[in-house]
C-alpha cells in the first residue's frame, strides 16, 4: 500500500482491525449473531468476530464485534478546518490589544435556548477561568458579559446589540436530537433578519461542537473539548485586528 | 467493619444549626401560599386535561382567580364553591371556567359549611386514592421482598415516552431496581406541568401525569413476571414542585427528587418559592411514603469534591431538617452523595471512602442516594466504566441506599439500550464481588479516611453555624452557596407567591398536618 | 421501514446507533481526528461523534466514536447453518445409542497441531465434562479416546484409522493469521488423501468456530463456545443413526 | 495495614516440606546433565549461528557428541580441546563441525591443562560480559529510580518481532515498566533455539537470540528517552530452558518465566529433564541478576481457584526451594499467583484478597508475579475491562511485585495496540485511586479473609507433606499435581539426559556454584 493510504491497526500494519459494539432487534441466539455479522458484511468488514452476545430483553440483543475494515483513508487528501490563529497568553494579548486594537473588546456570552450547562462558557468568560488558565473576565482588554444559562436567541442578541458586542460567544452542550444545530442555527437566522450577522464575531463552542461544524453552520469559529480562553481571545484579538485592515 | 469515629460534639453542633436554619422560616411556611401549590391542590381534587392551546385546567383556573385578585383565598375554596352552586364535579366546575362560561369569584357564597363539607370529601377521596396507592406499594414489597442495598437505579431519557417504556421494561428485567424517567430539558422552569402522553423531549421526557401513568403501567407489568417491584422516580423539583410531586402520589411514583435548595441555586428560582413550594410538596410525599431524594450531588458538579465536600455534607444537614418539619421520616430520607471525584486525583479511592462513609454514618437510617462520576466523565467509554465500577465498589462497601448508575456514555449521550445494560452489569459484577467485604475490615488507628472525614464534618459545621447566624436567606444571597448568588428576592416565580388570606384555606394541608403529626 | 428491515437501536427505534473504537497511524490532533472521521464516513456511518482521541506514543492514535449507521439488514433473508438434531440428555443418547445403533461409538479427539489449549476439548470428552455436564468419557455410548494437546494431523487420523473411529473431534483455539484455518483445512485434505473423510464425521470446535464455518471448511459440524457434550453426543448419535438409513 | 496472622507452625512445616522436596534431587542435579545443558554451555562459549537448513550450531555440535557417544564428558571439553588443537574460535570450531570438516572425537588429547585454561577463559570471557549487562541493569535502576510497586508488566504478540518493537516502545511510553514478547506457540516443545530475526509466529513470537536484542535495543532507547528503564522478560522454560536463559543473561533480560514444574504438568516435558534444566537455567538467572518468575497461574487456567488454591501456594513453596538451591535471593524470586476467580462467585474480591496476602505474607520479600484474570475473561470487552480493574486493584492494595496486566480482549485475540494501552491505562488508575488505602485499613478481628487465608496454608501443608513422604516423582506420576499424571519416565526430552562421566565437565557450573556460593 502507498504510505498515504492508511488502515486501522491492530498488530500488525495497515490490518484494519476494529472493534463494533451495538445493538439489534433481534434475539440473542445464532440468528441474532447472524444478523449482526451481516450488518457488518455492510459496512465492508470483514473476517467479523462477534465475540459477545448478551439478551437485552424486550426483543433486543447487544453484540460486540471485532473485524477486518476495507475501508482506507488518503491522509494526504485530509483538509481540516481548524483555527490557525497563534495562541497567545493573556499578558501578550493584553498588550495585543492595547497595541492594535487600541479599545477594549466587548464580548457578550451565553447558553442559549433550553441548555443550562453553563461551566463550559464559564470555563471561557469567569474570572476564575479553567485548568489554572484564567477566563476572560480577567483580562484587561475584554469587557466579559455572561448571561448565564438558558438565554432566549432574542435576549443574547439584544445584550449584544445594547453593548455594541464585538463578538457573541454561544455554548451548546445538550445535542440530542441535534438541538444544538437546531439552536445554533436559530441564533444566525435571527442575526441575518436583524441585520447584526456581519457587526460581530459569532463564536460557539461545546464538547460536540468543531470548527468544522461553525463554519457550515454559518459561524466564524468553533471551540471543542479542552478549549482555554488564551485561545478564545488570542482568536478574537487577532481576527478584529485583521478585519480591520482588509 | 468499617466505622469511624466521629466528633459527637461536632454533629450534634451541626444538626442545631440546620434545625434553626429550618426553624427560620415558619413566617414563609404558616403565612404564605404560591400558584403551584394552588394549582396543587386543584390537581389532588381531580382536576386535570388542557384547553386547546395545551394550557392545563389547574393553571387555567389558577390564573383566573389570580386576575380576580382572589386567589388568598386558596383556590380549592371557589372550586368548592362552584361545586357547591352549580352541583358540577370540580372538573367539570375546571373546563367551565376554561370555556369562559363560569367566572368562580361572581358566585354566592350559598353555605359555607357546606363548601367546607365538599372540600372534606373531595380531599378525603383524593387521600384514600393516594393511601391505596401507598398501601398497594407497600404490599409490592411485602410481596416480593424488600429492595436490595444499595438499590440498582437507572435513567431512561429517550424524550419518547413509548421508547422509555421498552427501555424502562429492559433495565427492570436485566435487575434495575429503580427506574427514573428524566425530564426534558428546561422543563423545571415551566410555570405549567405538560398535558398528556409525550413523544418529543430533549435530553429527557416531558413529566406528565399521562407519562406516569404509561411507565407506573408498564413497570406493574413487569414487576408481577419478575416478582421484584420496580420502583419509579420522576423530579419533584422545579417552579412545579409540588403539582409534580401530587401526580406522583397519584400514580403511585415510589420515589421523587425533590431537594429544598436545588432550585434556587441551579435553576435560579426565587428562595421564598422554592422552599414554600418543598414545604408542601415534602408532606405529599410523606403522606404518600414517597422516599425523596435530594440533589447534593449538583455542588460537585461545578465545585470540586474535596474542596467543597462539605457543602454536600452541609446541604444534607438543611435537607434533613426540612424534611422532618414536612413529616418525612429518616427512613424516606434519600439525602444525595456523589462520587465526583478527580481520577487523577492521588487515593480518591480513599478520599471517596472517607466522604460516602461520612454520610452513611451522619445518616444511618436513610436510604442515601449515591451519585455517580459525571464531571470527571470522557468520551473514553472504557475509562468512564472504570470509574463507575469504583463508585460501585464503595456503594456496595459503605452500604448507601440507592445507587444511581454511571454511564460509560455519560459523556457523550443519554444512555442508549446497551448502556444502560452494561452499567447494571458493571453494578451487579461488583455489588457481587465485595458483598461482605466491609465485615472483614475495620479503619486503621488515626486513619486518613478517619481524620478526613472528620476535618469535612468540621468544616460543614462552622459552614452551618455561619450560615445559622446570619439566616439562609442572606447566606444565599451572598453566594455562601456553590459559589452562585441568589438575593431573596430574585430569580423566576416570586410573583407566584402570596400573602394567605385569613379565610384562606388547603384542606390537603390541615389534613397533612393532622396525619403527619405536624403541630 | 418495513418489520424484516432492521438497523442498529440505540434509543430510538432504527436509529441506526454504534460504537467504534480503533487506532490509526495518524497524530492525535484534529487532523487525526478527521482521518478516524473519514474512515468511518466510508463505512457509511453519519453522524459522527469522536468522542475519544488517545495517543497511544509511536505515532499511532486510537479513537473512540459514536455514529449512524446507514447498513440494514433484511432479517427475513437470514439464513443460518446450524446444527439442528435434538439436544438430549446423557441417558437419552446413551438409550438412543442401544436401541438405534446397538454398538459403541468411537469418537477421536484432540487439540491438532500447535494448538495446545485441551480446556476445550477436555469439556466436551473428559468424565468431569464441563458446567455440571458429564463429558464423553461418561456416556456408556462413547468409547472416548481423548489424545491431548498439540497432536498432529497424521497422528490424529492414524489413530482414528486403527480404533476404527465413528468420529473425529478436533479442538482449535489460537486463531492468530488463521491459523485455525489452516490446521483444519489441512487435516481435511489429510484424511481426503487417506481416503478417510468420508468413513466418519469430522467435527470441530472451539471458540471462533460456528457450525457455519465448519461446513465451509468441509467439516460435518462445528460447536463453539457454550457447547455441552449434551449436544455433540446428541449429534453424533442421531447422525450416524440417520447416516445407516439413507 | 492489612496484616493475616498466620499460623507460624504450618508456616515452618510447610517450608520444611517443600525444602525436603527440593533436597531429594541431590543425585539428580549432581550426577546428570542434559543435551539442552550442554547446548547452554556451548552457546556460552560463544557458538551461535545455524546452518543453512535452520539446524542451530549448538545442536549440531552436541548432536555430533552424542552421536559419537562422547556428551557424558560435557561438550565444552571436547570444544575447547579442539580450539586448542586448531587454534580456532569456538565458533569457527562449530562451524567446522557443521560442514563436516571436524570430528571433536577424532583430535587428540594433547595436554589436558591447556583445554581446562581454554575453558577457563572462555567462560571467564562469558561471565565478564554477563556480570557487564547486570551491572548496566543495576546502573540504569540507580539512574532513573526503581522499578514501582507493582511493576506495569504487558505483553507483546504479534508474531513479528518488528511489529513487537512498535508495540513495545508505545507501551513502554505509556508507563509499562517490563515487555514481555510472548512466544510463538509450541516453541516450548522445540528440541532447539531457532536462530534469527523472525517475522512468523503465531500467538507469539519465537525467541532467538537475535529478537532479544533487537528487542532489548528498542527498549534501551526508550529507557533513555523516557529515562525509566524498560525491563525485558521472555520465557525460559520448554526444552531448551537453560539455553534461554543464557540468551537472556547475554543480551540483558531483566527476568525470565522459569518455573521448576511448569514443563512437566502442562508440556509434558519429562519431569527430570525439566527439573535437571532448571536448575542450570536458574544458576545462569541468579548470577545473572535476573528476576525469576514462575507459572502457579497455570493451575488455575485448568483448576478451580477456590477449590484448588493450595496448589498455588505448594508450587510457590516448592519453586522457592529449588530456587535457593541455585542461588536465587528471595528478592528475585517472582513466585506466581493469579486472580482466576469466577465473576459469577460472591464475595470473589474478598475471596482473592484473601488469596492475595496468602501469598504477599509467606514471600514478604518476594516480588510476586500477579498473573490476570483470563480464565473467566469473555467476549464482552467492558466486563472483562472490570475485571481487571479489580485485580489491579487488588495488586496495589497487597503490593504484589509484578502486576501482568489483563487485557480486556483476553478472550479474544493477542493483544492489539489500544488495548495495551486501555489496560495500562486501567492499573494507572486504579493503582493512583487506592494507592494508600492499605494503610487505612486493618482486618476485622476474626475475619473471614484471615480464616480463609490460613485453611488455604493448612491445606498446602497437608499437600506438600504428603509429597514430601511419597517423593515429588511419585506424587507427579500419580496425578496430585493439576490432576494431571505425569510418570517420571515418560514425557518429551528424556533421551536428553544423560548420566555424566568423572571426566565430565561444565565450567560454567562449577563457576556459578563459586560465585553463588552453593556448597
Ligand atoms: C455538569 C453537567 C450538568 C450540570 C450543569 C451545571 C452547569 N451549571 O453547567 C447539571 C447537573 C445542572 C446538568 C443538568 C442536565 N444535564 Co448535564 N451534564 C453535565 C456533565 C456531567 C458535565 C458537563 C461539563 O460541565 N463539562 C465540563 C466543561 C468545562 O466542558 P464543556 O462544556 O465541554 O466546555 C468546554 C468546551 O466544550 C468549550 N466550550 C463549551 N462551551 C463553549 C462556548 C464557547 C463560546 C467557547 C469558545 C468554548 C466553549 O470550552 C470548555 C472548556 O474547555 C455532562 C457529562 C460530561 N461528563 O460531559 C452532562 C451532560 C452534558 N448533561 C446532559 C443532560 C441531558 C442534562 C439534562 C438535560 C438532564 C436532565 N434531563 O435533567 C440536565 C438539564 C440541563 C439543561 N437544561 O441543559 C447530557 C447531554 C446529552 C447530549 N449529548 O445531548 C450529558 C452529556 C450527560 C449524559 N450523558 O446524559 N448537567
Ligand atoms: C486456559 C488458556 C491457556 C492455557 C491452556 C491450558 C489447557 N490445558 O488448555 C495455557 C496457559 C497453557 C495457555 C497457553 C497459551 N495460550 Co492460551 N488461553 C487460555 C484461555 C485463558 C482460556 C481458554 C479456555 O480454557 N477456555 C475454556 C474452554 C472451556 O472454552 P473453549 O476452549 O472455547 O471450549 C468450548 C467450546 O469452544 C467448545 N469446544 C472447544 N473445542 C472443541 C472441540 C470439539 C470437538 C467440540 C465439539 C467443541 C469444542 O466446547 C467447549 C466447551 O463449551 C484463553 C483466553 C480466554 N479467556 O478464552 C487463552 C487464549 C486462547 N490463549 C491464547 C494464546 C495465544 C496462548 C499461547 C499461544 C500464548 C503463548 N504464546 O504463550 C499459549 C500457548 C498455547 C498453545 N501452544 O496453544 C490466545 C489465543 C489468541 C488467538 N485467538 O489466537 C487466548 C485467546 C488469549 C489471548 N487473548 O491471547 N492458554
Ligand atoms: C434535585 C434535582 N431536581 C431536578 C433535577 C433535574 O434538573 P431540571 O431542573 O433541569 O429538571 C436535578 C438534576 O440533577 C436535581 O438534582
Ligand atoms: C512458566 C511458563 N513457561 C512458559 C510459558 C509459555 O508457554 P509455552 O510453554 O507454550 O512457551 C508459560 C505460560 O504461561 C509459563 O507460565
Amino acid at each position: 500500500m502507498k504510505k498515504n493510504i492508511i488502515r486501522p491497526y491492530g498488530d500488525t500494519s495497515n490490518d484494519g482491525k476494529m472493534q463494533f459494539s451495538f445493538s439489534l432487534p433481534v434475539s440473542a441466539d445464532e440468528r441474532g449473531k447472524e444478523a449482526a455479522r451481516q450488518l457488518l458484511l455492510q459496512m465492508g468488514v470483514d473476517e467479523i468476530d462477534v465475540c459477545s452476545v448478551r439478551d437485552l430483553k424486550e426483543g433486543y440483543t447487544h453484540f460486540i464485534a471485532y473485524g477486518t475494515t476495507s475501508a482506507v483513508v488518503d491522509i494526504s487528501k485530509i483538509k481540516v478546518k481548524t483555527v490557525d490563529t497563534d495562541v497567545m497568553s493573556m499578558e501578550e494579548t493584553d498588550e495585543y490589544i492595547k497595541e492594535n486594537l487600541g479599545k477594549i473588546i466587548t464580548v457578550v456570552g451565553a447558553c442559549i435556548e433550553s441548555d443550562a450547562h453553563t461551566v463550559g462558557i464559564d470555563a471561557i468568560m469567569n474570572m476564575k477561568g479553567y485548568n489554572h488558565r484564567y477566563g476572560l473576565e480577567r483580562y484587561q482588554g475584554f469587557n466579559a458579559i455572561n448571561l448565564g444559562a438558558q438565554v432566549p436567541c432574542e435576549e443574547l442578541l439584544k445584550k449584544a446589540r445594547e453593548e455594541k458586542a464585538d463578538a457573541i460567544l454561544v455554548s451548546q452542550v445538550v445535542t440530542q436530537k441535534n438541538i444544538h444545530i437546531k439552536n445554533l442555527t436559530r441564533l444566525i437566522e435571527l442575526a441575518e433578519a436583524e441585520g447584526l450577522r456581519d457587526k460581530m464575531l459569532f463564536i460557539c463552542g461545546g464538547p460536540r461542537l468543531s470548527h468544522e461544524l461553525a463554519i457550515e453552520l454559518g459561524y466564524d469559529a468553533g471551540f471543542g473539548t479542552g478549549s482555554y480562553a488564551t485561545d478564545v481571545a488570542s482568536y478574537i484579538a487577532i481576527t478584529l485586528f485583521e478585519q480591520s485592515h482588509k | 467493619m468499617l466505622r469511624l469515629d466521629l466528633n459527637a460534639d461536632l454533629v450534634q453542633r451541626a444538626r442545631a444549626s440546620a434545625s434553626k436554619i429550618a426553624d427560620s422560616f415558619s413566617w414563609l411556611f404558616e403565612d404564605y401560599s404560591s400558584v403551584s401549590i394552588e394549582r396543587t391542590v386543584l390537581r389532588l381534587m381531580g382536576i386535570d386535561g388542557a384547553l386547546k392551546d395545551g394550557e392545563p385546567l389547574p393553571n387555567v383556573v389558577c390564573d383566573h382567580l389570580k386576575s380576580k385578585q382572589a386567589l388568598n383565598r386558596g383556590a380549592s375554596w371557589f372550586v368548592a364553591n362552584a361545586m357547591h352552586n352549580t352541583g358540577l364535579s370540580a372538573q367539570e366546575v375546571a373546563e367551565k371556567v376554561g370555556s369562559g362560561e363560569l367566572d368562580l369569584t361572581a358566585l354566592p357564597v350559598k353555605d359555607n359549611s357546606r363548601v367546607l363539607a365538599i372540600l372534606d370529601k373531595v380531599s378525603t377521596d383524593a387521600l384514600a386514592h393516594i393511601t391505596k396507592q401507598r398501601k398497594h406499594r407497600d404490599a409490592q414489597f411485602e410481596e416480593y421482598g424488600a429492595r436490595r442495598i444499595p438499590a440498582i437505579y437507572v435513567i431512561v431519557a429517550t424524550g419518547n415516552i413509548y421508547e422509555d417504556v421498552v427501555q424502562a421494561k429492559a433495565a427492570a428485567r436485566e435487575g434495575a431496581d429503580i427506574i427514573a424517567v428524566i425530564r426534558s430539558t428546561a422543563q423545571s422552569l415551566l410555570d405549567y406541568v405538560p398535558y398528556g402522553a409525550t413523544t418529543v423531549g430533549f435530553g429527557g421526557t416531558y413529566a406528565t401525569q399521562e407519562n406516569f401513568r404509561i411507565m407506573r403501567a408498564g413497570l406493574d407489568e413487569v414487576s408481577q413476571e419478575i416478582k421484584r417491584y420496580i420502583s419509579l422516580t420522576n423530579y419533584a423539583s422545579g417552579l412545579c414542585m409540588p403539582e409534580i410531586a401530587a401526580m406522583g402520589a397519584l400514580e403511585r411514583l415510589d420515589l421523587m427528587l425533590n431537594d429544598a435548595m436545588y432550585g434556587i441555586l441551579f435553576r435560579d428560582i426565587n428562595p421564598k418559592r422554592t422552599l414554600l413550594d418543598q414545604y408542601f410538596s415534602r408532606m405529599i410525599n410523606a403522606y404518600a411514603g414517597i422516599e425523596i431524594q435530594t440533589g447534593e450531588d449538583n455542588y460537585l458538579t461545578t465545585s470540586d469534591a474535596i474542596e467543597k465536600a462539605y457543602t454536600v455534607t452541609a446541604s444534607q444537614l438543611i435537607n434533613e431538617q426540612f424534611a422532618y418539619k414536612s413529616g418525612i421520616k429518616p427512613q424516606k430520607m434519600g439525602l444525595g452523595h456523589a462520587h465526583e471525584i478527580d481520577p487523577e486525583l492521588e487515593n480518591s479511592f480513599t478520599f471517596e471512602l472517607a466522604h460516602a462513609l461520612l454520610t452513611k454514618e451522619l445518616f444511618p437510617d436513610a436510604p442515601v442516594k449515591y451519585m455517580p462520576p459525571t464531571k470527571f466523565a470522557s468520551g473514553n467509554v472504557f475509562k468512564t466504566h472504570l470509574m463507575d465500577a469504583m463508585f460501585n465498589f464503595i456503594g456496595q462497601l459503605t452500604g448507601q441506599g440507592v445507587q444511581l448508575l454511571g454511564m460509560m456514555t455519560e459523556a457523550i449521550h443519554t444512555p442508549h439500550l446497551a448502556d444502560r445494560s452494561l452499567a447494571i452489569e458493571n453494578a451487579q459484577y461488583l455489588f457481587k464481588a465485595v458483598k461482605d467485604l466491609n465485615a472483614n475490615l475495620c479503619l486503621a488507628p488515626g486513619s486518613f479516611i478517619n481524620e478526613r472525614a472528620n476535618s469535612v464534618l468540621a468544616e460543614a459545621t462552622s459552614f452551618l453555624e455561619a450560615v445559622a447566624e446570619e439566616g439562609l436567606l442572606k447566606a444565599m444571597a451572598r453566594g455562601d452557596f456553590a459559589d452562585i448568588k441568589r438575593p431573596e428576592n430574585g430569580g423566576k416565580g416570586l410573583e407566584g407567591v402570596f400573602l394567605k388570606d385569613s379565610s384562606y384555606i388547603n384542606p390537603f394541608l390541615i389534613k397533612f398536618k393532622t396525619e403527619l403529626e405536624l403541630q
